[in-house]
């Protein structure tokens, strides 16, 4: 087999204040045409930089050797003008984290017509019409105003759609694609699925996906590329893969992997609520985000807020948060109004709420180290200081299964992964009453996801407190929530026990949700789609 | 919203433009130098003292001058020049234009220049290029605009003859003239600021650099030029547009020394000789003049922060 | 050194002439911007060398000092008792808009001098009881009292004759088209930046007049006035840098003209004026005139002409300058450079040293030079100067109100040395900043200005400046010099002792080259 | 000193030194600082004693920079020009800050009635060129070398205020600021250790470019009388007084001016250095 983009044992290295970091260590693997390629493996082992080496994006820091070859030309040794011709328009390239990755002052329709125009002779209007297909294409709605509008104003997952619609632009040979689904609903997700799957098809094009979803890999990858601390510990057939775990690794990252399965009901629970929210409205310009929402979140109890992408998950969090001041509608927590409460007067509020925000990357303060970060909550409300702030931040590091050799880092020297870890130290801090958990794990791979949802069960018997969860991943919700509620358009279509909302789905759209989520095997996945396919 | 914004900011321009004639209207007799005293000259007795002070009213009180000076100016009239007895409002207009003209060339010279410079040094990070940037900034930090007029008028005007060492030739009579007796001193006046605008436009783009967008963009293909010039640029004029808007407003009244060099008829050196003189109703119209000129200029600044940086627009209160 | 600088000083030269031709312009450069253009009201030097070219006198002074007529056809007739002068006037005389110049023209002008509010001639023309028209060629002025000095004030500003017609038309805003008898005529004036006059076809004496137009333009900065004539664009340049005198001396296509003036600078002492009115300032230097005596006897002026001037001004040690025709070796007199006897004096006076003087200046580099020389010299003597730069005027305001010290300050002179005294030196003279008098002295002064008999007058100052110079409530230092350069494409360019430019028969030279 | 203790000052240190042209800027600035301290113990002559009958002579032995129109030894002058122009360079630049940066990240931050106000008061201030303010405020304050500091930090201000009221415009938006705001912190916490570090680059551009605009500032100030009192010098007053001899005695132009560019030079290496050494994603 010809292999259209080829690693071979590449090493990359980064210095750093605090020394060096190997972050991969001689990976060989390579991509062939009309092929997808799942990369997986731990959070931090590597995939990222690994990707990132082959369009020669790393930051001067970065050291590689070994070589990256598109159709046996090495890239490494290119000059730019030639890089600049591979890069969107024979490799593209999907970033981990679309937040940061779209320029804030340009809107998204420009920065697509740029895409598009950079390697095709396209005019400006011609240019403008592809873009809204594009948007079209990966299932933004409403796409003629969307591309007037700036990143800040789409949600995550929209953001992410508008990441991969850029990468797609130009039709590449080769597309990589960090991470392309981890703010999507399970719904557009497999849409996003589909359309690769067609690309793969129609164009042959090859996708190196990396991906820590192995309901996705399953549904989709050809073959599997295993990564552990910078390492390539296996490659193989996907259904191999899956069937018969050569490395240790690897079996261990199956066993993780959380299936959905619609456990018991439990116990009715009884207890007073922590948190109401009352017929909220949050819009935009006129454009309501949120459109009368009521929930309430008991003590000690797990709220799943599940829905479609832009659906207003997230604006429900930070409503909730009095991050923004909502439209109209009431938020009671523990009984008191705190709709209108003055930042002052909120303050002291704060100390029982804990958030960690869908977007790792922009949420750090990047002149922070990583242990500032963390110790933030703690040094404002005077928990700790000294040696024992150190030792809290060293705990909750460990927690979140980062060494507390991270401590001394900064974001931007992390993982996507490891970023969202530290997130949610930093929501843990201090032993919150509420916490608002707007997509916590989906940076995780499922070992680690596997040790941070223990590690949130625990907290969460140990303390008590209560969570709005804001998930697309139904497994995980399944695994966490006492109560679903599901958000569609800004309003809440169904609301329940887990057991009522995920066993018996009574909404269409709750359906659909469940339906489309990926089962981690390949066959049961393959035969699923099949049936779906000839069911429509 | 926008339009709420706008006539909000228009009602407090007023109320700064009466704060400010408050203050130079108090600020100015609390000088030392009694302003009769001034107009009289070095040489005059007690009396013509008295008798001029008299006339221009400097014997009432304070609010009482002022109120007659508001009225006048409402209606236009700002009096006459103490020191020439030349009608205020003419020389403000004759003035202003030389003025604004050197200040528009120079800040066309000191944009183009600082920012291509300073984005070149950006782009060229420790190159040849950064090092020259960096070098000729700090040049034009610590050269007193003084020295660089005086040097330019003896290189060029005296020693080559290449360009006049100074007057003034309005525009509609002779542009290539205009553009000769503009030449140097908008080149000195704006060297300043050039120099400035160089270090900000290499900082801010050193930052945008470094960010993930920054990255999308080389990953779509874009040549680096375009990476730096638009990706990079445009999310750092923030800060330079700050830069800029504050230097319009000091290249009016701060052109002073060039126009003193270049022997130009402008607005800084009518404000600076009022100032010597005590001219006060020349002081307080030209004070006048300046800060609606700050006025608008900080407004468009403000309205073009939102153009620029979109995310500045929408921003709830921070709660 | 690059020139002999002493040679230099003490080389006068007010004119350089050669054959011109009729036509062309010139631009001089002026090194103040001219106040209102209105002889009533002007008060400023660079005002006057506008006047001098476009507003006549009823007298002039010639490059010696003396008053000679312009507009008069002679001196005056006095009367014997002194308190009637009869001046006749020159006939055939057009005021440059055309209207006749007359007897009752004269009277217009110098009534308005009078008794215009904010005049800054009035005290110039006190004296004065009244004017008549005798016939239209004649005024007689009525005085109060004799007074010897009024002829010589009639050659500056105080004579300047204004077009009645133009006076009917603007009044108080005559400035803003001034109409006088003169060789050129008011053209436009662009505040801040030009004054333009045109070459009057009215003018008596039209013939003589070379050039079509002269251009005033203000540049406070001696070396970009310099430069400027260097590079062409100025022909002349009034005020040369005593640095750039001996450059500019020796440069190809420069010429440097030369007069002494008759003004002078000096430390004054507050000796009695408090918030501007008399009282009792204290310390020892206003207290004990040994200790003033100290002072001066500190400084060496030659040195101190040297250092800051290049040479090139001129020691003062009296108000009458060297030039004036009551001028004599003892008024001329200087006490010497002594530091020991300066020290005994203070030992004398019982002064703990070093003691401390606050030395109220202005902030120009010249006057901080000065300034700083005059610390250093001090120093050896045992005083410790203080200077505080102060702006123009704030400091003139001080020096009203008695703010300060001592004061380095000066006065622009007269050519009668009555006008570079009583101001000064006499019970509520304007300029009596050091509030100090005495009836004596105050008499003299007086009877000075009275006497007609120059011998006597001249008598009086010796005794005057005597006296002065025993007060020392004013240590006077230098005079300055006035350098004038223009381009020499140019001629007939002439500065006399009382500092104007006058432009009435300059021109381009006769040869292209 | 917020952002050092935020990111470490021993960090910071450490990679300055390790910063080629910010060593070179630190030692410049070190040099100067340490001239401006020792200046009488480094001058070899007092720079006040005159020496009437060697003036304006060329650098030789004896002089090494040659003597100035009154015989001073320029040397002397130098290094105490450097004393009085580095004091009011630096402590005009530290005064501006105090005041305009808070108030300048209030302005940006909350935006709204503070703003307004703030920001109308500086139109205000910034309405009144140099120098009239510096007429005024020479009238009001007195003269001293402080207070020449004083006028030329209160003519800075509303510049450093507007540059501030930018960045924190532009910051309060990003999603750390929200975070910290989540976590309880006020508006004080949000400010120095989210927004003032983060523009903290705009900031020291600003700060090293005022630096060489003050010295030339306080020339202009001691002329018009509130600034160093002569006899003592300043680079400025050394310079403006030197103008009058430029055709004579270049060498009273040069010295000081090169000193001035060295202090340029110095100062903004230094602020280079720095914002390298306080960049976490600095590479070197
Ligand atoms: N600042 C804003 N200005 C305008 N519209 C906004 C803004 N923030 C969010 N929206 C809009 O509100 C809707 C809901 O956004 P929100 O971020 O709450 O979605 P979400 O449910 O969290 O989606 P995702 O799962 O993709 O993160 C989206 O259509 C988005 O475009
Ligand atoms: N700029 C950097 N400087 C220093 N170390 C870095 C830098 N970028 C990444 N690393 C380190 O390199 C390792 C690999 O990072 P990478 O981003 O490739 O991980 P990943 O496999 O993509 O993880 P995730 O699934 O969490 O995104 C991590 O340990 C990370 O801490
Ligand atoms: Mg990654
Ligand atoms: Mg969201």
């Amino acid at each position: 087999m010809t292999e259209l983009l080829s690693f071979t044992d590449l090493r990359v290295r980064f210095h750093t204040e605090q020394g060096t970091t190997d972050a991969v260590r001689g990976a060989t693997f390579g991509v062939a045409p009309g092929e997808i390629l799942a990369v997986v493996g731990e959070s931090g082992s590597g995939k990222s930089v690994t990707a990132m080496s082959a369009l020669g994006l790393l930051p001067p820091t970065a050291e590689v050797t070994g070589d990256v070859a598109l159709r046996g030309t090495s890239l490494l040794e290119m000059s730019a003008r030639e890089l600049r011709r591979v890069r969107g328009r024979k490799i593209a390239m999907i970033f981990q984290e679309p937040m940061t990755s779209l320029n804030p002052v340009f809107t998204i329709g420009w920065q697509l017509v740029e895409a598009i125009r950079l390697h095709t002779d396209t005019t400006a209007a011609a240019a403008r019409e592809r873009a809204v297909e594009l948007l079209d294409l990966v299932g933004v709605p409403e796409p003629r105003r969307r591309v007037r509008q700036y990143p800040h104003q789409l949600s995550g997952g929209q953001r992410q759609r508008v990441m991969i619609a850029m990468a797609l632009a130009c039709e590449p040979e080769v597309l990589i694609a960090d991470e392309p689904t981890t703010a999507l609903d399970v719904t557009v997700q497999a849409e996003i699925l589909a359309l690769l799957r067609d690309l793969r098809e129609r164009l042959g094009m090859a996708i190196l996906l990396i991906t820590h979803d192995m309901g996705v890999v399953a549904d989709i990858a050809d073959r599997v590329v295993v990564l552990y601390r910078g390492e390539v510990v296996e490659q193989a057939e996907v259904d191999r893969l899956f069937r018969a775990p050569a490395h240790d690794y690897t079996e261990r990252l199956l066993a993780a992997v959380p299936r959905l399965r619609v456990r018991q009901a439990e116990p009715e629970s009884t207890a007073e609520p922590v948190l109401h929210v009352e017929d909220l409205v949050m819009s935009y310009g006129g454009h309501r985000a949120v459109d009368g929402v009521s929930l309430h979140v008991g003590r000690g109890e797990v709220l799943a807020l599940v829905g479609e992408s832009g659906s207003g998950k997230s604006t429900v969090g930070r409503c909730v948060a009095r991050l923004v001041e909502p439209t109209a509608g009431r938020i009671v927590l523990d009984g008191r109004d705190v709709t209108h409460l003055s930042a002052r007067r909120l303050r002291p509020l704060r100390r029982g709420i804990g958030i960690v925000f869908q977007d790792p990357g922009s949420s750090l303060n990047p002149r922070l180290t990583i242990g500032d970060s963390i110790a933030e909550p703690l040094r404002l409300h005077r928990v700790a200081r000294g040696r024992e702030l150190a030792a809290r931040v060293d705990a909750l590091l460990d927690a979140v299964e980062l060494g507390s050799a991270t401590r001394r880092r900064f974001p931007h020297e992390l993982s996507g992964g490891q970023r969202q870890r530290v997130s949610i130290a930093r929501a843990l801090a201090l032993e919150p009453q509420l916490l608002i958990a707007d997509e916590p794990t989906s940076a995780l791979d499922v070992s680690v996801q596997d040790a941070v949802l223990r590690l949130f069960q625990d907290l969460q018997r140990r303390l008590n407190f209560s969570c709005l969860f804001i998930s697309h991943d139904l497994a995980v919700v399944d695994l966490l929530a006492r109560r679903v509620a599901v958000l569609h358009r800004g309003r809440i279509v169904e609301q329940g026990e887990r057991a009522d909302v995920l066993g018996d789905p009574q909404h269409p759209y709750t359906r659909r949700l469940l339906a489309a989520a990926p089962v981690p095997d390949p066959v049961r996945q393959r035969e699923r789609r099949e049936a779906a396919a000839s069911g429509s | 919203m926008r339009r709420g914004y706008a006539v909000n900011r228009v009602l407090q321009s007023l109320v700064t433009l009466v704060l400010v004639s408050v203050v130079v209207f108090a600020g100015l007799r609390a000088l030392p130098g009694d302003p009769a005293v001034a107009l009289a000259g070095p040489e005059a007795d007690d009396i013509a003292i008295a008798q001029i002070r008299h006339a221009y009213g400097l014997d009432r009180p304070i609010p009482v001058q002022y109120a007659t000076w508001v009225g006048r100016a409402l209606r236009g009239d700002f009096g006459d020049s103490a020191n020439t007895g030349l009608p205020v409002g003419e020389i403000i207009l004759t003035r202003l234009p030389v003025t604004l003209e050197l200040a528009v060339l120079s800040l066309l010279f000191a944009a183009l220049v600082g920012l291509t410079s300073g984005v070149l040094a950006a782009a060229r990070r420790g190159g040849l290029l950064d090092w020259l940037g960096n070098g000729l900034s700090l040049f034009g930090l610590s050269i007193p605009n003084f020295w660089l007029g005086l040097m330019c008028v003896l290189v060029f005007a005296v020693g080559l003859g290449a360009l006049p060492s100074s007057g003034y030739v309005p525009f509609t009579e002779s542009p290539l003239g205009n553009l000769e007796h503009l030449v140097l001193p908008a080149f000195v006046l704006g060297s300043g600021l050039a120099a400035v605008l160089m270090r900000q436009m290499r900082s801010s783009m050193l930052d945008s650099l470094t960010s993930d967008y920054v990255r999308t963009a080389r990953a779509k293909g874009a040549s680096e030029a375009r990476v730096v010039g638009v990706h990079g640029l445009r999310n750092s004029l923030i800060t330079v547009l700050t830069i800029l808007g504050l230097q319009l407003g000091l290249l009016i009244s701060g052109a002073v020394v060039t126009e003193q060099i270049f022997v130009l008829p402008g607005f800084g050196k009518l404000m600076v000789d009022a100032v010597f003189t005590r001219d006060y109703p020349v002081i307080q119209a030209a004070v006048l003049v300046t800060a609606t000129g700050y006025i608008v200029v900080n407004l468009l600044v403000d309205l073009l922060y939102s153009v620029v940086d979109p995310r500045i627009r929408v921003r709830g209160g921070a709660a | 050194p690059l020139v002999d600088v002493d040679r230099t000083a003490a080389r006068v030269r007010s004119s350089v002439q050669a054959p011109t031709v009729r036509g062309g312009e010139a631009v001089i450069a002026l090194d103040q911007e001219p106040d209102r253009l209105d002889p009533t009201l002007g008060t400023t030097l660079a005002g006057r060398q506008v006047f001098g070219s476009m507003c006549e006198k009823l007298y002039d002074v010639d490059e010696h000092s003396r008053v000679v007529p312009q507009l008069a056809a002679a001196m005056p007739r006095v009367s014997p008792d002194g308190r009637e002068l009869t001046i006749p006037l020159r006939r055939g005389v057009r005021f440059n808009d055309g209207t006749p110049f007359d007897a009752a023209a004269v009277k217009k002008s110098l009534d308005r001098h009078r008794e215009l509010p904010g005049s800054q001639r009035r005290t110039e023309l006190k004296a004065v009881r009244s004017v008549e028209v005798v016939d239209p060629d004649t005024v007689r002025l009525r005085l109060s009292e004799p007074y010897s000095p009024l002829p010589s004030l009639l050659a500056d500003r105080a004579g300047m004759i204004m077009s009645p017609a133009r006076l009917d038309e603007l009044g108080e805003h005559f400035s803003d088209a001034p109409v006088c008898v003169g060789p050129f005529s008011f053209v436009e004036r662009v505040a801040q930046d030009r004054i333009v006059l045109r070459r009057s076809e009215f003018y008596y004496d039209r013939d003589r007049v070379k050039l079509d137009r002269l251009v005033y333009r203000a540049v406070p900065d001696d070396n970009i006035r310099m430069a400027n004539l260097r590079s062409g664009e100025f022909d002349v340049a009034w005020k040369v840098g005593t640095p750039d005198v001996p450059i500019a001396s020796r440069e190809k296509g420069i010429v440097v003209l030369n007069q002494p003036s008759v003004q002078y600078m000096g430390i004054t002492v507050n000796i009695g004026n408090v918030d501007g009115r008399p009282g009792r300032v204290p310390g020892p230097l206003a207290a004990d005139s040994r200790v003033r005596q100290a002072f001066s006897l500190a400084i060496d002026r030659r040195t101190l002409n040297r250092i800051a001037f290049n040479g090139l001004y001129r020691t003062a040690c009296g108000p009458i300058p060297p030039n004036s025709e009551f001028a004599t070796p003892k008024t001329q007199e200087c006490p010497p450079h002594d530091v020991a006897g300066a020290r005994r004096l203070l030992a004398e006076a019982g002064v703990r040293t070093p003691l401390h003087v606050d030395l109220t200046l202005q902030n120009s580099v010249s006057a901080l030079r000065v300034g700083q020389v005059v610390q250093a010299m001090a120093a050896e003597a045992g005083f410790d100067v203080a200077l505080h730069p102060t702006e123009a005027t704030a400091e003139i305001a001080a020096g009203k109100k008695g703010r300060f010290q001592t004061m380095l300050i000066g006065w622009s002179g007269r050519p009668d040395p009555d006008g570079n005294i009583s101001g000064i030196q006499t019970l509520g003279g304007a300029q009596n900043y050091s509030g100090y008098s005495t009836p004596e002295t105050d008499a003299l002064i007086k009877q000075a200005a009275a006497e007609a008999d120059p011998a006597r007058r001249r008598e009086l100052y010796e005794r005057i400046v005597e006296q002065l110079q025993q007060r020392n409530n004013v240590v006077y230092l230098y005079r300055e010099q006035y350098y004038t350069a223009h381009t020499s494409d140019i001629a007939g360019v002439a500065v006399f002792p009382d500092g104007i430019m006058r432009m009435k028969t300059a021109g381009h030279l006769a040869t292209g080259s | 000193m917020t952002l050092v203790a935020a990111t470490g000052s021993r960090r910071v240190l450490r990679r300055l030194l390790r910063h080629r042209t910010g060593v070179v800027g630190l030692v410049l600035a070190a040099a100067l600082v340490l001239v401006a301290l020792a200046a009488p113990l480094l001058a070899p002559a007092d720079p006040a004693a005159v020496d009437f009958d060697h003036v304006l002579g060329q650098p030789s032995p004896t002089a090494l920079l040659g003597t100035d129109e009154l015989g001073r030894d320029q040397l002397s002058r130098v290094f105490f020009g450097v004393r009085a122009s580095v004091f009011v360079g630096v402590v005009s630049v530290l005064l501006a800050l105090v005041v305009a940066v808070p108030l300048g990240l209030v302005a940006g931050y909350y935006r709204g009635a503070v703003d307004a106000v703030v920001s109308r008061v500086t139109d205000t201030l910034l309405a009144f060129p140099f120098l009239v303010l510096a007429v005024g405020l020479a009238a009001v304050l007195g003269a001293s070398m402080l207070n020449a500091a004083i006028a030329i930090g209160v003519s800075q201000v509303p510049n450093l205020i507007r540059v501030v009221r930018g960045e924190a415009l532009r910051l309060a938006t990003e999603e750390y600021v929200a975070a910290s705001v989540a976590a309880g912190a006020r508006g004080g916490t949000v400010l120095f250790r989210h927004v003032l570090p983060n523009s903290i680059n705009a900031l020291l551009v600003q700060v090293t470019v005022a630096i060489p605009q003050a010295i030339i500032g306080e020339a202009l100030l001691s002329f018009l009388g509130l600034g160093v009192q002569p006899p003592t010098p300043s680079l400025g007053v050394m310079l403006s007084a030197a103008q009058t001899y430029f055709a004579q005695a270049p060498w009273l132009v040069v010295f000081p001016g090169l000193t001035i560019v060295l202090a340029t030079l110095g100062f903004n290496l230094l602020g280079d250095g720095l914002r390298d050494a306080l960049d976490p994603k600095g590479s070197r």
